[in-house]
């Protein structure tokens, strides 16, 4: 393999991995996300709430 | 049955902290290799499926003595036992090595070939080591398995046990690395050692959940 | 624990989680802008840098290894921070900031490797050697996943937390022994060329480009990081919420089966 | 259906704890076995069980129906509640129900019964420890066997469940089911003969 | 704080027959590696030291998962924490690894230059080994305390207590092979890296129980 | 001597379980828990004994005499009964009276008091569920504590040990003692405090 192989291939795995981790984030905080909205809609507060809204 | 053994390799896995763990811990062994006998990496590939075997070794046999008594603390294994006539109780002992086997030792059979590249080994000598592991560590657990329902039966004897039972293991140890070898050089044989393995697994599988049977029904106290 | 510690302390937990995800929100999108922007004209740089006369063009490698290694370093010393904020001051986000950090730092040790291997590669010829920096990178990693591990196996969050702090503390011994390996026993890689005693050795050519990717990736990782940790805090939050829900039903059958006894 | 003993004798250890004990329970008949610590009542349940062998004499089912024999038609509630503490309420439920067969209430009915609806996605290991002794009740409520052996089942229950658990052993007693109990506490089952056991004293 | 000790020992005897275990693994690993390597002797008694002191940690590792395990499922736990005003929790850490390196570590030292035989090892290199074992295998048991105390709480610590472990015990391999290898060549200095290795043990002495009270205190619920 | 707790509250799981709990037990006086499973009595046990750090408030010993802190004043029996089994009754008393020091009665004359002498030789798992219980209210007397925490102690004990066990508690309160027991069954303590926690519901 010529050098100019193992350069590019190092970007494109930092590149792919990176991107994978900002993914990975993403998607979890869709996830946590909708899942608050969804509880909330529920009517249910956490304590901390209830303690600043009395 | 196969309540039992989602029950067991859900514990295993749930009770341990994952899959991952068996990967890691197979990864950890190995990385502890090359400091002993240092960097040379000629030696390294040599002593390769010797380590990736003893890595085995070790992880099938940690944890594998509570294979019963965890299930005799709390009483499980009384019920177990009660329900021999639905479920013979060598098929269960059998299903519960099983579910040992696929949650701590079928993930270092995975890794392996990774650990591989790490020692230096080649592609043949990888894929032989894998293939000798997959084939011959359920005897280990098999062979455990005894040794573990002899302790749970004889709570003081379980040095004898020890003495007895796992010598037996070395066996199946020696002619999976003989077989690892045999494809990685041309003087060795491979087919030879590797035929013998199989049918140590084969023996234990069907004496191995008799004789560990026969241990836990007298075991109940 | 007196009383007004753990009073203070519930403040602390009421008010500090919010606070910041208010800072979160509004810092976020600028730290991820400029990250952006500092890594575009690192890239930019060290594409434009002259190849090394011994290394040839694979020294462009250098340009992410270097940040990866010093990040996936610096990234535990921030855990290691943060332990100890769990463990002495029992800081409501330091168990959270610890727990975001340890998948990032994974990563970006796992780059560190990578890119080193695939450097050595044409430059030793051999993918890996057990030599003292390189190893001890690896056993990095492992504390990494096994970090990672732990906090996973038990499910109480601040019972993992301090277990995980309490490792996290003990494989700190790990950093100094990856700096300063080069110096302790003689291997293959590079001894330290940009932080050390009597300036730094390498050419400014490619010092520059270097030290602004490392900026970048840095920005980088604290974007990563806050993400991560806005995460963390909504999960438990929503863990939380769950909790009630399944309390508030099973005060509904209590209530019902009460009703059937009497 | 009639539980035959006859002649039975235990022993531990080389010692001989009870001998000679002779009953017969009908169906819907229950029979508590109460005495002294180390009278030897536990060992007389396991002995029934079928985990112990008993030192001599021997203790039958008749009329079995649709199970082969005494063991197969048993439920033995221990000291241990045999449930894993890692996993959750409604795992080990299921898996008792699967293992042990003969499927009658499932999973939330039986909790519902025992009182505790809603905690199924809990750890066993959470629990306290009465609600833990409550989930062991309801196991013998997921799966159909008509011999119940209880050694000291209301330890560690509060009074509420205590009266439910009697109401639940009088269900299963007028279904036709037959209980043999251990304990030191009233059971509140009406009827129920009482072997007294003396102790080796 | 000798009645724990005591207490500590008799059932590492008496129970299990764990020192047994180590005994066969150790003996397992270096049965396997001239398998591995061939009979090559010279290469034999090269590897020697480091065989010997792979086998010894990783057979240390077995049956440590459960060293506060079993008292905790007991309750011994709790009171052992509520005395911490009387017997500092931290030396209570420390007496009971020594109680388990006394009973499942020290044969495996002893067991060592038998082993050193079978590898064709010099005397001088087996006394070394043998020595340096005895001074750093100490280290292993306690930093691997610190791992059974964190995962003190997890039904099944097997696996992950060794991966939380192994990484840290590196220092004490690397060490205490070289100082093997040290009194065997000419080249290698001996006292230096032995003496680094003493201090280890020391070092973790300190740290390790009190990393392992930390972890203990908070794993209490 | 007094132990004084103030708003107390208690959490698991990060769920609060009780709260603002008051109490004061002098010299001499004692403390009943009782309330329906789950209530959380066994979390104020541990609670006091140090073992779980409270949600807030506070409890605390005061004139305590030579023990530095309630911690160390207090003799805790929980469910489980910290004896190894394999080891024999002596042994593992011996081991307790070791290690927690202050001797105050010696084994025989402990395992006279619960009526177990003769039996210092067996291994303690070999031993009945009330036997083992006996055993470990035996590590209660070899050495001294002014506080006992006991959590459903008389579980398993038949009734000529219960009323020996009532006694064995009134002679610590005659002593100075404090007691603070968690239980569903009627411990036979006159005049002593009742706390009832009512569950969350
Ligand atoms: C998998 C293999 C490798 C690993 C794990 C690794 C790891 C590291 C680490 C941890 C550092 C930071 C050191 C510090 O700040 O003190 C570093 C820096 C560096 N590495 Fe690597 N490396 C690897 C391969 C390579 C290769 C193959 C080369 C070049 C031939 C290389 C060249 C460098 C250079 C030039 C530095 C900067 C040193 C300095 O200025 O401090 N590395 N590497
Ligand atoms: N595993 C064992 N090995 C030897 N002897 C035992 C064993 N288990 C119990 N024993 C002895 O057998 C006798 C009867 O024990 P058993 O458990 O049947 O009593 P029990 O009537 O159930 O008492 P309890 O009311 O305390 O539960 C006791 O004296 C006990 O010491
Ligand atoms: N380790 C734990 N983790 C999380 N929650 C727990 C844990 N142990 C107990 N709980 C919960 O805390 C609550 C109180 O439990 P606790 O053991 O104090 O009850 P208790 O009053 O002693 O009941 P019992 O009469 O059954 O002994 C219960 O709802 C239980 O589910
Ligand atoms: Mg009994
Ligand atoms: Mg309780």
């Amino acid at each position: 393999m010529s050098h100019l192989a193992f350069v590019f291939l190092s970007y494109g795995v930092s590149l792919f991995v990176l991107c994978g981790v900002v993914a990975w984030l993403l998607i979890d905080q869709r996830i946590q996300r909708t899942e608050l909205q969804r509880l909330e809609a529920q009517g249910i507060r956490r304590r901390s709430q209830k303690a600043q809204k009395p | 049955m196969t309540a039992l053994f989602i029950r067991d390799f859900r514990l295993a896995l749930r009770a341990g902290g994952g899959a991952l763990v068996g990967i890691l811990f197979f990864l950890a062994v190995i990385t502890v290799v090359p400091f002993g006998v240092g960097p040379d990496l000629a030696l390294l590939s040599r002593i390769g499926p010797a380590m990736l075997w003893i890595g085995a070794l070790l992880a099938a046999l940690l944890g594998l003595d509570r294979l019963f008594q965890a299930d005799r603390d709390d009483g499980s294994l009384d019920l177990l036992i009660m329900a021999a006539d639905r479920h013979m109780l060598s098929v269960t002992v059998l299903v519960k090595c099983l579910a040992h086997w696929t949650a701590t030792v079928l993930p270092l059979v995975i890794a392996a070939p990774l650990l591989g590249l790490f020692m230096n080994m080649t592609p043949t000598a990888i894929g032989a080591t894998a293939l000798t592991l997959l084939v011959g560590t359920p005897a280990i657990t098999l062979i455990g398995a005894v040794g573990a329902a002899l302790a749970v039966s004889l709570p003081r004897g379980g040095l004898l046990v020890s003495v007895i039972v796992l010598p037996l293991t070395i066996p199946v140890l020696i002619f999976g690395v003989s077989a690892a070898y045999g494809a990685m050089t041309e003087t060795a044989p491979f087919l030879a050692p590797f035929l013998i393995l199989a049918a140590i697994t084969l023996f234990f599988a069907v004496i191995g959940p008799l004789a560990a049977a026969t241990a836990l029904k007298f075991s109940t106290d | 624990m007196t009383d007004t510690a753990a009073q203070s302390n519930r403040l602390l937990d009421l008010a500090n989680p919010t606070r910041f995800l208010s800072l979160a929100g509004t810092l976020l999108p600028w730290l991820g802008g400029l990250s952006a922007l500092v890594l575009a004209v690192g890239l930019y740089m060290s594409f434009n840098a002259p190849d090394d006369y011994q290394q040839g063009m694979t020294v462009k490698i250098m340009f992410i290894h270097v940040p990866f290694a010093w990040l996936s370093m610096m990234c535990y010393t921030l855990m290691t921070l943060s332990a100890l904020g769990t463990l002495v001051w029992r800081h409501p986000l330091a168990d959270v900031s610890a727990k975001a950090a340890a998948p990032i730092g994974a990563a970006f040790t796992a780059l560190a490797l990578i890119t080193g291997s695939l450097w050595g590669k044409p430059m030793w010829g051999t993918w890996w050697v057990w030599d003292a920096r390189l190893t001890s990178v690896f056993v990095l990693f492992l504390m990494y996943l096994g970090v990672i591990a732990l906090s996973r196996a038990l499910d109480d969050p601040a019972k993992s937390a301090r277990a995980a702090a309490v490792l996290t503390l003990v494989g700190f011994i790990n950093i100094p022994i990856i700096k300063f390996s080069v110096d302790w026993w003689n291997t293959l890689h590079q001894p330290a060329s940009v932080f050390r005693a009597g300036g730094s050795t390498i050419d400014p050519s490619m010092l520059y480009p270097l030290l602004v990717m490392a900026v970048g990736f840095t920005l980088l990782f604290f974007t990563l990081h806050m993400m991560a940790m806005r995460n963390e805090i909504w999960r438990r939050r929503v863990i939380a919420m769950r909790r009630m829900a399944a309390r508030k039903a099973d005060q509904g059958g209590a209530a019902r089966s009460q009703e059937r006894t009497a | 259906m009639r539980l035959v003993a006859e002649k039975l004798s235990g022993e531990r250890g080389g010692e001989t704890i009870f001998s000679d004990l002779d009953f017969v329970i009908a169906m819907g008949g229950a029979l508590l076995v109460t005495g002294p610590n180390g009278a030897g009542k536990s060992t007389l349940l396991r002995i029934i069980a079928g985990l112990l062998a008993p030192a001599s004499g021997d203790v039958r089912l008749e009329d079995s129906g649709s199970f082969p024999d005494l063991q197969s038609a048993c439920h033995y509630l221990g000291h241990q509640n045999a449930m894993k503490p890692a996993l959750s309420v409604r795992e080990n439920l299921a898996f008792w129900q699967a293992f042990n067969g003969e499927p009658r209430k499932d999973i939330d009915e039986a909790l519902e019964t025992v009182g505790l609806d809603g905690i199924d996605h809990l750890p066993f290991g959470y629990l306290s420890t009465g609600q833990k002794r409550r989930i062991a009740i309801a196991k013998l409520l997921v799966s159909h066997r008509p011999v119940w052996l209880l050694d000291e089942p209301t330890a560690g229950l509060d009074k509420v469940s205590e009266g439910r658990f009697a109401g639940l052993m009088q269900g299963h007693l007028a279904e036709g089911g037959i209980v043999i109990a251990a304990t030191h506490l009233p059971l509140g089952l009406e009827g129920a003969q009482e072997l007294r056991m003396e102790g080796r004293g």
